[in-house]
């Protein structure tokens, strides 16, 4: 009887005493706010398209950031995006759902525009120019390419249209190598499996 | 490290790490240089140098004298663009150029009339030591000058005259590593006069006393030539004896002639990275650009020909030829016999880092050192299949950068381009060394061109992406303010037992 | 003097506790994927390990064996550890979010990490003092540290390689940990205990 | 689509097949030393590892679906270095084993030529070591010193001995093998003999060291024949000086170092260099280019490490021998040590 006593109260004691220590430690090592979503944030494309299904890219971060979202949802981010936040998230890959298409720029038909200024309030980067009756003018190099000014325009002026090839932009593809194809999927699979 | 660079500077009898010694296929080395005949039609692109693109000057149908500007240059690292015979402007259109893409740009075409007018950029300053180093730094902003040695940095910018890093030597670059590329090396024989003068001018602009003439031992008649030049102006200017001029004889060794490295095995010092030799006081120009300098200051000749090996082992009649800028290149192989091209791979530049084009219809651009036709089955790539890396470390002995170049073109392959970045990638200077030893024939330069790529593309949407993200928040906030304006104004309008209507129509 | 040198070389290489002794599996192949997050845990285990042979003799020495509590060893010797890891794992949290992040669920199982409990029974088995103790905590958890990080570097080589399909992932990784363990060999008899 | 392709447009001219058959010219001394001191068998060990690695190689690639690589040399390589490991009097089955470990296990398993992370050769030679100790560690005497019985160059006796065993031609162990240098060195030492009179004892000669007429195992008794090749190799370029030197200059200075301190208990200098599998895996398994570091100051670093781990394993471990050991342990470490020792690219402090 005498012994159990003592186990209990000697488990009982270093249990307590565990116990105020990590409470303290609680205190002494608090971690504000949550830094990851910034993180999140960093890598996104910030094209602010909305294909992710939040309003936004800081939106999506924080719901990644916060485990209610899956990495994958990024469409204009495409593959590589989602590796760096699976990384930086320590989860697995997950396949990017739509792929990304070539990279497009909205154009405004000026003649068939009437200025109705729908679009330029849809704009979530303010890359669409001009005044109320007057024609609006998309500016190129801040377009991101998200399509939301597509659905509210009422007179259909506006293109989506592929980004033309220059050659200041070209860069060196992959070798054409057997072994280079493969070393890149390979490094997909890696990542997926 | 100390250690190391200890031994560095004991082996350093060669000048400087790594490199390998090639066939040379120095063909043309005794043909002298030639005149190649105007075209009827001159292309001229309207960039040719590294820096921002030029804008068009001339529209279609104004007629143009040789050496009049017909590009004019945007931006502080830009050279201007001139036409390179009296014409008429026919087409300025898309047209393929001298680059690895096959893509082309804005190009001016000027149909020769013939007579070859010209018109000077500047007065002929025949007593150019009078002048003041400004005044000629001018005139080779104007004259359009480029390095002539493949890369096409706009001279003018090297020649700037800096009060913190004072320059103490001038390299004349007659090195002229590549294989099978002789142009230097008979300009040096057959200019050596012309070549003492560019460099006491190139002295005088940026206010060194110590000239070096650099030039590999392959090539003794260069040397020779030289030296004789040298001792024939000693004695020629008693009064100039504190400034020393010499010629060095370099041993054979590819890349002795890229610049950081031929700074290395003349100096010991090496060009910190990410700065440019005048950093440590060192300005190195090539022998093409310094007859160009020369015949800028002098005879006030904007830059509108250059002098190019065309050769290879496909061309009857290899040469080496002045040619105009501007002149396809499909006319400058007619004048070397050759007129078909079926298996035939056209380089431009060396073999070492010249470019494979589709086909010759490219002008003749600044930066074109030589034009090779080359049996398509002799090539590298014809026959390479990229064999597993074996480590064998070979990339790194020869690397004159030091770097680990299997390691940098793994990352590069799986996608790993942070990794890369971090094994220095942009430190390479692609000579090519590495991929010609290679025992598994990885094409290690092809992946690091294709990681620098990348990684411009990542840092450029990465800014983008920033730049959004401002303009985003800013569209936020100024919504949320409007918002919370027009709650306000809501608020106060129920307030206001009775509001008045124009202020309701204001909200 | 001679020893702690014995101790030390034996628990570091003789008698690995990854190589030779199979201890702390879990964490050897869970957390070598990467040898930034190899060494991060490396250092994790290494504050762990020793404290807790040192805190595990305290206990038993002035609790467990006055009160004749030896049989309630192991339940005591688990409280501490998860007491010390929870401790460490605030820590981390608070000094470096990217080791914390690396680290995952691999933290909290150092918890569950055989190696930390073996230590402290080990250290009960052979009699050790104090300091004895306290070295071989250390000495234990170096051998692990440095298994763990030599064997992240291989596994990060590894990564892109063309492995067959079948033994992808874990299969090639245990054969490569088999193959260190062989070389670990040539350290037997290297220490006379 | 335009295929875009990079220079250089010319190439040195150097393959992976000129690089194996480099050093297989270089093992071609060893190799017929071998064949000179253990007569047909060393041919029979030397033909059984060099075709069942050939054979494992076609076959695990052929199951693979990958294409065949037999013309680059390196599975023969890989054979005949193993082949030069083992002793003599290994039956034939352990033969075919250690092949078949070192190219599936050691090799192909990691995706072939290029990704072994451990010499093949040596992992499957310590695996044949640990599996089968007694038999790894017979070393058959060579043929000048052997009882006249049993005749070496004569090739029925081998094959029998090599297929049946000593059993076979009615003979024990113990007439004709003998200790290796190192291995009476060491049980003499437990003994608390001295390093000299154990030497002493066994008739020791430096000469015989050197020419290779000695016990041991097929292709390391010979310094001559391994220096000749090593001289070779360096020559061609086929490897860089580090690693050898670093490696054996390491023992030799350890070795000095204690010798004077203590004659009685550790070995001389010299007598540590010519004995056992030094030179061997200092030439020929040390620089096996896949599995050692890129650059200059790995191979300084991994040189030392060999060095040290194998003076280290002799000394006071287990095995009398820890040349391979030190190599194997070194390959664990080649990660790390291409992370770590990079040479100061150009323009940086």
């Amino acid at each position: 009887m005498e012994s159990i006593i003592y186990a209990v109260l000697a488990l009982g004691g270093l249990a307590l005493l565990a116990g105020i220590t990590l409470a303290i430690a609680t205190r002494v090592f608090h971690v504000e706010g949550n830094p990851i979503a910034d993180q999140v944030d960093a890598l996104l494309p910030q094209t602010q398209c909305g294909q992710c299904g939040y309003p936004g890219c800081r939106p999506y971060a924080d719901a990644v950031a916060g485990d209610e979202a899956e990495v994958n949802h990024c469409v204009p981010g495409g593959e590589r995006t989602m590796l760096a936040i699976a990384e930086l998230m320590g989860v697995e890959p997950k396949e990017v759902e739509e792929e990304a298409t070539q990279p497009m720029v909205a154009f405004v038909r000026e003649d068939e525009c009437i200025g109705c200024t729908l679009c330029i309030k849809a704009c979530p980067v303010d890359a669409i120019i001009g005044a109320p009756k007057h024609y609006h003018t998309v500016i190129a190099d801040h377009c991101t390419g998200c399509n939301l000014c597509l659905e509210p325009c009422p007179v259909d002026c506006i293109d989506m249209l592929i980004k033309p090839e220059l050659l200041e932009h070209w860069s060196w593809p992959l070798p054409n190598t057997q072994r280079a194809q493969q070393g890149r999927e390979r490094r997909s699979q890696h990542e997926a499996a | 490290m100390k250690l190391l660079d200890v031994w560095h500077k004991l082996r350093g009898a060669s000048g400087f790490d790594g490199g390998v010694v090639l066939d040379m296929h120095k063909q043309t080395a005794a043909s002298p240089i030639v005149d190649c005949p105007l075209p009827s039609v001159l292309i001229h692109p309207l960039k040719q140098h590294i820096g921002a693109s030029c804008k068009s000057l001339v529209h279609v149908g104004d007629t143009v004298l040789r050496g009049q500007k017909i590009g004019k240059s945007q931006g502080y690292i830009s050279a201007p663009v001139h036409a390179g015979t009296s014409g008429r402007v026919v087409r300025i259109e898309e047209h393929t150029v001298p680059h690895p893409s096959g893509l082309g740009m804005p190009c001016i075409f000027i149909e020769a009339d013939g007579e070859d007018r010209a018109v000077a950029v500047g007065p002929k300053l025949h007593h150019w030591s009078m002048e003041e180093p400004a005044v000629l730094r001018e005139r080779v902003r104007l004259a359009g000058i480029t390095g002539l040695g493949g890369a096409g940095f706009p001279t003018y910018v090297k020649l700037l005259k800096d009060q913190r890093s004072p320059i103490h030597t001038v390299i004349i670059n007659g090195i002229e590593c590549e294989p099978w590329l002789t142009h230097d090396h008979r300009m040096l024989c057959e200019q050596s006069d012309t070549m003492v003068q560019g460099l006491m001018l190139l002295l005088h602009m940026v206010g060194a006393k110590r000239g070096v003439i650099a030039i590999e031992d392959n090539k003794p008649d260069a040397i020779a030539a030289m030296q004789e030049a040298i001792e024939a102006w000693y004695a020629a200017s008693e009064h100039q004896k504190a400034l020393k001029l010499s010629v060095q004889a370099l041993p054979t060794r590819y890349p002795q002639g890229s610049e950081k490295q031929l700074i290395q095995a003349i100096t010991g010092h090496e060009v910190p990275a990410g700065k440019l030799p005048m950093h440590i006081g060192v300005l190195c120009q090539n022998v093409g650009s310094t007859y160009a300098i020369y015949q800028a200051v002098t005879h006030g000749h904007a830059l509108t020909e250059r002098v190019i090996t065309v050769s290879g082992d496909a061309l009857p009649k290899p040469a080496n030829m002045r040619v105009r800028l501007g002149t396809p290149m499909r006319f400058v192989f007619a004048q070397c016999g050759l007129e078909v091209f079926d298996d035939i791979q056209i380089i431009h530049g060396g073999p070492m880092m010249g470019e494979r084009l589709k086909n010759a219809e490219a002008p003749v651009v600044k930066a074109t050192t030589g034009l090779l036709a080359m049996q398509r089955d002799v090539l590298l790539a014809e026959h390479q299949v990229e064999e597993p890396c074996i480590r064998c470390g070979h990339c790194s002995d020869v690397c004159p950068v030091r770097l680990v170049p299997n390691l940098m073109a793994d990352f590069s392959r799986q996608g790993d381009f942070e990794k890369a970045e971090e094994y220095q990638l942009f430190d390479c200077i692609e000579c090519g060394c590495c991929s010609n030893v290679c025992p598994s024939h990885i094409p290690l330069v092809h992946y690091f061109r294709y990681g620098k790529g990348q990684l411009a593309q990542i840092r450029k949407e990465k800014s983008f992406a920033e730049a959004s993200r401002q303009r985003s928040e800013q569209r936020a906030g100024r919504m949320e303010q409007e918002k919370s304006e027009k709650a306000a104004r809501r608020s106060r309008v129920r307030a206001q037992a009775k509001p008045a209507v124009t202020e309701d129509k204001d909200a | 003097m001679t020893e702690f040198a014995t101790i030390l070389l034996s628990a570091v290489l003789v008698n690995n506790y990854v190589l030779s002794k199979f201890l702390g599996i879990c964490p050897f192949l869970g957390v070598s994927g990467r040898t930034e997050t190899a060494i991060g845990m490396s250092f994790a285990v290494m504050f762990v390990m020793t404290l807790a042979s040192t805190a595990s003799w305290l206990v038993q020495q002035f609790v467990l064996i006055p009160l004749g509590l030896e049989y309630l060893q192991t339940i005591f010797f688990i409280l501490i550890i998860a007491a010390l890891v929870q401790f460490v794992e605030m820590v981390i949290h608070k000094s470096s979010p990217v080791l914390y992040q690396g680290l995952g669920i691999y933290l909290p199982l150092i918890t569950t990490n055989c190696a930390v409990l073996g230590v402290a029974l080990l250290n009960v088995q052979q009699d050790y003092n104090f300091f004895s103790s306290a070295l071989y905590g250390f000495g234990a958890a170096l051998g692990f540290s440095l298994v763990l990080i030599l064997f992240s570097g291989l596994r990060e080589r590894m990564a892109h390689a063309p492995v067959p399909t079948a033994f992808k992932g874990s299969p090639i990784t245990l054969i490569t940990a088999g193959m260190m363990s062989l070389a670990f060999l040539g350290f037997s008899g290297l220490v006379k205990i | 689509m335009m295929i875009h392709i990079s220079p250089p447009h010319q190439h040195g001219g150097d393959s992976i097949r000129a690089t194996m058959l480099s050093v297989m010219i270089a093992l071609l001394p060893a190799t017929l030393c071998a064949v000179w001191l253990f007569g047909w068998l060393a041919v029979w060990q030397i033909m059984t590892c060099m075709g069942v690695c050939m054979l494992g190689e076609w076959v695990a690639l052929r199951m693979m679906a990958r294409p065949s690589r037999l013309s680059d040399g390196s599975a023969a390589l890989t054979g005949l270095l193993l082949a030069l490991t083992l002793p003599a009097l290994v039956p034939w089955w352990m033969t075919v084993c250690g092949s078949l470990f070192a190219i599936i296990l050691g090799k192909q398993l990691y995706g072939g030529l290029g990704y072994n992370p451990f010499n093949p050769a040596l992992s499957a030679r310590v695996i044949l070591l640990i599996s089968f100790p007694l038999a790894m560690t017979s070393w058959l005497l060579p043929a000048a010193t052997m009882p006249a019985a049993v005749d070496l160059y004569d090739v029925t006796t081998t094959l029998t001995l090599f297929f049946g065993g000593v059993e076979s031609l009615g003979l024990t162990l113990d007439g004709m093998t003998a200790a290796t240098p190192l291995g009476y060195i060491k049980t003499d030492a437990m003994q608390g003999i001295a390093v000299a009179a154990s030497l002493q004892a066994h008739d020791y000669s430096y000469f015989n060291a050197f020419v290779g007429n000695e016990g041991g195992s097929l292709g390391e008794t010979s310094a001559l024949a391994l220096l000749i090749g090593g001289i070779l190799m360096l020559a061609r370029g086929t490897i860089r000086w580090h690693i050898p030197v670093t490696y054996i200059a390491t023992v030799a200075v350890l070795a000095a170092i204690f010798h004077a301190v203590d004659a009685d208990r550790f070995a001389p200098p010299l007598f540590h260099v010519l004995a056992g599998g030094l030179l061997l895996c200092a030439f020929f398994m040390a620089t096996d280019p896949v599995s050692s570091p890129m650059t200059v100051q790995g191979h300084i670093v991994f040189g030392i490490g060999c060095g040290l781990l194998t003076w280290v394993i002799r000394t006071w471990g287990g095995y009398p021998e820890g040349a391979m050991f030190a190599v194997l342990l070194m390959n664990c470490t080649v990660p790390l040590i291409d992370q770590y020792c990079r040479p100061r690219v150009y323009g940086h402090r």
